[in-house]
């Protein structure tokens, strides 16, 4: 069984803390749906996913070695 | 694409004028270069709802934002005719009225620094994944958005 | 239109380093304040006719040029939302490598320091009497031209 | 006889020095050609007029009072 480590960020991190896992994904689509059932709030919220410290805007295959990250809406500088 | 490595861009707190002083001072020796080209974001004390934001707490997905960046740097200085550019963002607690972004570009004639210094941060501000949270006076924090280009 | 005396924006000799990281450490105090655009000309060696400049010397038409820089500084903060504007430009001998105008905007929002700076940089070497000699190294110079917006 | 003191800048001072005076005008186009008799290389030399700090493009009437200045082409910066 797959488990995959995300890492969230800015305001994500108030829903779903900085780092969680979730099992049994294969890719983007799929987290994306099982991402807001595990954390309702996400519904409301914009972010983009990053595989590999790449933004996917298309379905991606995951494996236990991508590095997942959730992205809200940046605000540096 | 060159293959170096990505450059640090990162500093914990706030990035102190008297550095800002000292990289000036240091292109002296390049006596090639005409123009400098300086911005500089500063942490406002902006009023929200009555509350007196006091510092902005800034966190990245450093690894992401390094490679970002070099991709960033790659494709200014061949856009731009630059001699040099450099980049510094802070992490962590920066206080109302101190400098969180520093970016720096240099060339003989004074067109390529200053556009390409002002692309730069637009850049900077829209694709670097870097979250700054405002922090209340008391407590409570807000977090920040950019608006592009303003 | 305000009736304030004009500011003296000249300086003899080289503007430091220094004195740059000074100014901008005395904008920490204004939390209103959220960008600063700087713009830096630094004299250049250049090599012509196998002649190396090691210096620019530089004259003015000095009631002249405040009056000007006076009418210009109006008509920039008439435009843009400024918190402020500094400039400064040296007058007498200013050696290669070193800074001889320095122009600093600020503002709530990037964009108007940004543009207000470049708009400033554009129109201080179009419109004021300020004129470089270019001292070679060894003997003789040459009058500095300038070439607009490059 | 009405006497008028002229400062110059830049490139033209090494042609006029950098204050003379010229007798008998009235305005700056009478100005202008006494100058390039009194200083032939002056034809070959692009400077505005300055009139009390104030560049002209028209003929402008002179008094001893005036302060006239000749301007080469900037170099700031």
């Amino acid at each position: 069984m797959t488990q995959i480590t995300i890492i969230a960020f800015g305001q994500l991190t108030d829903i779903t803390g900085n780092r969680f896992t979730i099992d049994n994904i294969i890719d983007t689509n799929t987290l994306k749906i099982q991402l807001e059932e595990q954390y309702p709030l996400l519904k409301n919220r914009k972010y983009a996913i990053a595989v590999d410290e790449q933004i996917v805007s298309e379905n991606t295959l995951l494996n236990a070695s991508s590095t997942v990250a959730l992205l809200p809406p940046f605000s540096g500088g | 694409m060159t293959d170096k490595k990505p450059k640090n861009i990162f500093v914990q707190g706030a990035i102190a004028a008297s550095f800002i002083g000292e990289s000036i001072y240091k292109h002296q020796t390049q006596k090639n270069i005409g123009a400098h080209s300086i911005f500089l974001g500063q942490v406002r004390s902006d009023v929200i709802d009555n509350k007196t934001v006091t510092a902005i707490e800034y966190t990245s997905y450093e690894a992401m934002a390094l490679e970002k960046m070099h991709e960033i740097r790659e494709s200014i200085f061949s856009k731009y005719s630059l001699t040099c550019m450099h980049v510094y963002h802070s992490l962590g607690t920066v206080a109302a009225g101190e400098i969180c972004l520093f970016v720096f570009t240099s060339s003989a004639h004074r067109k390529a620094a200053i556009d390409a210094c002002e692309e730069t941060v637009e850049r900077i501000k829209a694709e670097l994944p870097i979250w700054g949270k405002e922090l209340f006076e008391g407590e409570g924090y807000q977090w920040k958005e950019n608006s592009l280009g303003v």
